[in-house]
């Protein structure tokens, strides 16, 4: 599949999820600068983590308004796959591409560390090389991750299951009460972590599969989204227990 | 002719804000027992050249379009001064 | 001294500049004999702005002048070393036609004064060392030295200065993968802020900050200058515009995301073949990245500030030499090319300008304002920069510091291990690393918390091991001891996972050179440091001095930080440092000779900082390294952990924390030695079929080996001459993972 | 009787702003033109009680002591209104 990663100025895991989808998928991929206004046929477009502008203002607020988004949207529109992961999740936001908003951390400090997921929805483009229910170990890294929204948006986005992934505890239970500071460490609403668009072909999420898509760093929990992103779910390099 | 004007962002009422509980915590460790209650946001000063149009709506616009996120955070727009070039 | 036989420059009428004399330049540090110099070279009283040219590039910071004497007998050469100490970062060949370049620095005072910027900042620079080679920054370090937590300012500094590398490297995208930390209340009003990056290039793709060829144009770009960090507050007279002196901030503000940006444009800048030379401003700013290119070229240069890029109007020329504004890059174009240059920071919305060109006659010509403020010979600046060798004195303290403490056995096994645990020294530092990202880029096999980092090398089955180690209390009870066993005990964390060391950058932080004590301290430390290198066969390539590192007469704790860096042929399948594996035997390698000098059992639990520190047998150290990397390359053990501050008793407790495991021991020891801080130790655990194998190797290597016990259960369970314990281990754990967090109160 | 106020930080004149830096350079690309120069900083709103001291002088030692870092940033502090409980 024809991927595409976003070049933002103040990106810095692009080059991470094109290593990915490039040498672990095998998958042609390019780079999209954030000035270009077409993604160039790509029918994935991942807005990769990083500092967008510097995040100076609000995570991913100005790059919203760079001239790519507006062929990011059309894509979307038109049923594209559009993956946003970290601050790509926070520009998805921001441009009102899936509902909800991010505040700062609980802690008010970065975090970078293993957290535990739920799938909560298996049948996605992006979660189709997991099972429901199934628990992934994934890092986060983000200084801005609470998500939040108004407590009717919430009860919606959970009737429409737009809610992907939740944090969990490492045995899969619930990350509230006493677990919460501990599994949910940003502190997010109703412990989620990724949630979708209605017609479910746009993610944002806050973990970093693209950091846990390889043995080598113990861990490849994350490579089934990257894999399924790309109709490859059923590959045996895929996470699919 | 510059106007300078003063955009404040604040987290909405409903939303928790964090780092306004942080700060009163510690300004109570700190001793400072008056304080009941802190709400942290963000100030911006803003100068614009006066070409007659309206500054007010243009800094409404600026603030829903990029200084504020207007789902949880309300913005309020003050004129503090105009000076000739 | 030849008189100067070029123009005499006018100094700047526009601005009231004051008068050049002695007393001025006294003021801006210089001492009587160095006024004396410059005037010589010269020929005539220099202007204002050559005084504070000559005033930064003579600085201790920027020449090295009570130091150099000593650093000279480093060992900076070996087969793989490509770039030794003398450019901003040193160059290493690691395979496979790559390259590793590498450096530390401190920001020591930047980060008492304001912590967060002064530690965001020191990151910053260090960063531009290393893209400044041409290679792209892919991992950082840092060494932090703090004083009581309960000290004034204390718990602000730390906070501070962790918020500030962190928010730098993480939003440049650089993880962190490591780094130590400890406390010592000689640095209650001097903390210690050392930053280390890493970056790699191809072989061919290294660049040096060589300018060359007269007529090609210096171009400036990044963030435009302000009035940040001139060294002038101390040398203001009166009659020198009052108002503008207040108005100069002393610190400096980082901007993370232009820093960034420049980086990603100057490597694409340097991908193209029209850069002849580039440097980045950092100390001394504009001077000495002009003086230092051209110096190492051997030629001259003609620089209009009218062109400099300025953040507010009427910067004087001085200011603008001197400033220390963050994220500025000078380069220098190939004439008739620079379009392509300019075209590309351009591109990555950055300011870019031509200030000036390549001349052929070895002068610095600095024009503002259409008046020429300076007119200097380069190289007699740099060759007649003054050098000392500052007297030495052996502390008149020193024997009675040395004097063999008494050691008192601990009443109760668990508990006193327990009370270690629970200090910040000794207690876990991820509330530090969970605030960095470490796994950003994708390369980190290892990251915080192991003995040594470890990088994968996309492409190739290899990787990197990074470290950085020093115990100031074996230094200030010994330097030469303390020096030499920072060296050894890095090696030793390399061999922990296998990597053999290739180099080594150090970050020599002492007080004040001219007290003789503290010069004495000096050399005896890097007579240590040299003699390890020597020994261990690790060169030193790049490294940094600071000294004065004194409040009111009170000098830290010699502390000369060694990080370095070794190669890993394989990073598959590599051991940890704790326990992994039910069953699995555990052997100590090396042998305890009970000794307790400056040892943390002595110092945290019963306040003693006195005796010769441990040993250091360098031939043992490195028969150890050497059995260590063999054990690991040929995948003999599941764990290798070495033995540091609190002897043999924390290291197995930190083996049992990273997986939870407990360990069964019978150890032929008096209780107190579980603490003993004797060097060249380690613990491997291996499974059952290979303990006859390592015994083995370890005996024909010269390595003494016991066994001690197994790995299993759930407690530390532990045997010793007429002691025992019986610990469970997440209660430990609970007790070490928030020591740091609870002392902080966060 | 409560007292509400406001506390706003900025980075000083000769420090470098990048977070204002950086929005001028986004309202640029939006379009608004007009815009010259933009500085950000932080706003609180503190709600203290009137225990009859002075609340000037409180929320100066709060500003100094928390809110701002004096080195490299200027606070000022207004009365935005009294109120009985
Ligand atoms: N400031 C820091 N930043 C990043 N990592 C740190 C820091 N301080 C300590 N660490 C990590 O914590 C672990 C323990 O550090 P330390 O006790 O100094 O190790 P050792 O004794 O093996 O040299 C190491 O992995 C180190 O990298
Ligand atoms: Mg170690």
């Amino acid at each position: 599949m024809k991927c595409g990663v976003v070049v933002f100025p103040g990106s810095n895991c692009d080059h991470d999820v094109y290593h990915v989808l490039k040498h672990t998928l095998g998958q042609e991929v390019l780079f999209l600068w954030h000035g270009d206004t077409s993604v160039q046929g790509c029918e994935l477009v991942v807005l990769p983590g990083g500092f967008s502008y510097g995040d100076y203002l609000r995570a991913g607020a100005m790059a919203v308004h760079s001239p790519i988004m507006a062929a990011v949207r059309e894509l979307a529109d038109n049923g594209g796959r559009v993956l946003g992961i970290c601050n790509g999740f926070q520009i998805l936001l921001e441009a009102g591409m899936l509902s909800g908003a991010m505040r700062r951390n609980q802690s008010l400090r970065f975090e970078c560390r293993d957290l535990f997921l739920k799938v909560e929805r298996h049948d996605l483009p992006f979660t189709s090389g997991y099972r429901s229910g199934q628990v992934l170990r994934m890092p986060i890294a983000h200084a801005e991750g609470c998500y939040i929204d108004t407590g009717g948006a919430l009860d919606e986005l959970e009737r429409n299951r737009r809610v992907v992934f939740r944090y969990v505890d490492p045995e899969g239970g619930e990350a509230s009460g006493e677990n919460a500071t501990k599994w949910n460490v940003n502190g997010s609403a109703r412990a989620i972590a990724g949630v979708c668009n209605d017609a479910g072909n746009v993610l944002g999420m806050m973990p970093h599969p693209e950091r846990c898509a390889d043995q080598l760093f113990g861990n490849d929990d994350g490579l089934a989204v990257l894999a399924s992103a790309v109709g490859m779910a059923a590959d045996p390099k895929g996470a699919v227990a | 002719m510059t106007v300078r004007a003063r955009v404040t962002v604040y987290p909405r009422r409903e939303i928790l804000d964090a780092q306004g509980k942080a700060i009163a915590g510690a300004l109570g460790r700190l001793g400072f027992d008056r304080v009941l209650d802190v709400r942290a946001g963000k100030s911006f000063e803003i100068v614009l050249s006066d070409n007659g149009g309206s500054v007010e709506e243009e800094l409404g616009q600026i603030s829903e379009q990029l200084l504020a996120n207007t789902l949880i955070e309300d913005y309020s727009v003050e004129l503090l001064e105009s000076e000739s070039a | 001294m030849s008189a100067d036989q070029g123009n005499a420059a006018s100094g700047s009428a526009t601005y009231n500049e004051p008068v050049v004399d002695f007393e001025l330049a006294k003021g801006m540090g210089l001492a009587e004999d160095e006024y004396g110099r410059i005037c010589d070279i010269l020929g005539r009283v220099p202007t204002y702005t050559e005084l504070g040219i000559t005033s930064a590039l003579w600085s201790e910071h920027c020449s090295y002048k009570s130091s150099k004497v000593y650093l000279r007998e480093f060992p900076t050469e070996g087969e793989r070393v490509l770039q030794g100490p003398g450019e901003n970062a040193g160059v290493v060949d690691i395979g496979n036609g790559w390259v590793a370049v590498f450096k530390m620095e401190s920001h020591n005072h930047p980060s008492f004064i304001e912590p967060y910027q002064g530690a965001a900042t020191g990151v910053g620079g260090i960063l531009r060392d290393i893209f400044t080679m041409g290679a792209r920054p892919v991992a950082c370090l840092d060494a932090l030295r703090f004083g009581d937590i309960d000290a004034p300012r204390m718990r602000y500094l730390i906070d501070g200065v962790v918020r500030g590398i962190g928010d730098y490297g993480n939003c440049v995208g650089i993880p962190t993968v490591g780094g130590e930390t400890s406390f010592h209340s000689g640095y209650n009003e001097n903390i210690l802020v050392n930053a280390f990056a890493l970056g790699l290039a191809r072989h061919d793709g290294i660049f040096h900050a060589r300018a060359s060829g007269a007529g090609n144009p210096m171009l400036y770009a990044g963030s435009a200058t302000g009035r940040d960090g001139i060294h002038g507050a101390t040398m203001a007279s009166e009659s020198f515009d009052a108002e503008s002196e207040s108005k100069r901030p002393t610190v400096q503000v980082g901007d993370p995301f232009t820093e960034k940006i420049v980086l990603e444009a100057c490597l694409e800048v340097m991908r193209t073949d029209a850069a002849v030379a580039v440097q980045d401003m950092g100390a001394a700013g504009l001077t000495s990245s002009a003086f230092e290119m051209a110096d190492r070229g051997g030629v001259g240069f003609r620089l209009d500030l009218d062109q400099v890029p300025l953040r507010q109007p009427n910067i004087s020329p001085y200011e603008i030499m001197l400033s220390e504004s963050q994220e500025r890059m000078l380069l220098v174009a190939h004439r008739g090319r620079q379009e392509e240059v300019v075209k590309i920071f351009e591109r990555w919305g950055l300011e870019v300008a031509e200030i000036g060109e390549i001349t052929g006659d070895g002068r610095a010509q600095i024009f503002a304002g259409g008046e020429e403020v300076a007119n200097m010979p380069i190289s007699p600046l740099a060759t007649n920069a003054p050098m000392y060798r500052r007297p030495v004195a052996e502390p008149s303290d020193l024997a009675a510091r040395q004097a063999p403490p008494e050691v008192p056995e601990p009443d109760d096994l668990g508990a006193t291990l327990a009370s270690l645990l629970d200090t910040p020294e000794l207690g876990c530092k991820s509330w530090i690393w969970h605030q960095y990202d470490h796994t950003v880029r994708t390369n980190t096999v290892i990251g915080p918390g192991g003995d040594a980092a470890v990088l994968a090398l996309k492409g190739t089955p290899g990787g990197l091991g990074l470290t950085s180690d020093v115990n100031p209390v074996y230094c200030s009870l010994d330097p030469a001891t303390g020096g030499a066993q920072a060296v050894a005990e890095a090696v030793r964390n390399l061999a922990c996972v296998g990597a053999e060391p290739v180099g080594l950058t150090d970050c020599l932080n002492f007080g004040n050179p001219e007290n003789p004590e503290v010069s004495w301290q000096f050399r005896e430390a890097v007579r240590g440091i040299s003699a390890g290198c020597r020994a261990l066969d690790v060169p030193v390539i790049s490294g940094n001095v600071s000294f004065y590192n004194e409040t009111e007469g009170r000098s830290i704790p010699p502390t000369p930080t060694i990080a370095m860096v070794g190669v890993i042929a394989d990073v598959m399948n590599l051991p940890v440092a704790h326990f992994t594996t039910v069953g699995d035997r555990v052997l100590v390698l090396g042998r305890d000779a009970s000794e307790f000098g400056g040892s943390a059992y002595l110092r945290l639990l019963h306040g003693v900082e006195q005796g010769a520190p441990p040993r250091v047998d360098l031939e043992a150290e490195s028969r150890l390294a050497g059995l260590l990397r063999s054990l690991v390359s040929e995948g003999l053990v599941h764990t290798a952990h070495d033995l540091a501050e609190g002897g043999l008793g924390v290291a197995l407790a930190e083996a049992c924390f990273g997986g939870g495991l407990g360990v069964e021991l019978e150890i032929n020891d008096q209780p107190h030695q579980l603490f003993s801080e004797t060097q060249a130790r380690a613990i491997v655990a291996v499974a059952p079929d290979f303990v006859e194998q390592v015994m083995a190797k370890a005996e024909k290597l010269g390595v003494p080996v016991v066994e001690v016990g197994s790995v299993g259960g759930s407690s530390m369970k532990l045997r010793c001459d007429g002691a025992a314990m019986d610990s469970k281990v997440e209660d430990l754990h609970r007790i070490w993972s928030t020591a740091l967090p609870r002392a902080l109160g966060m």
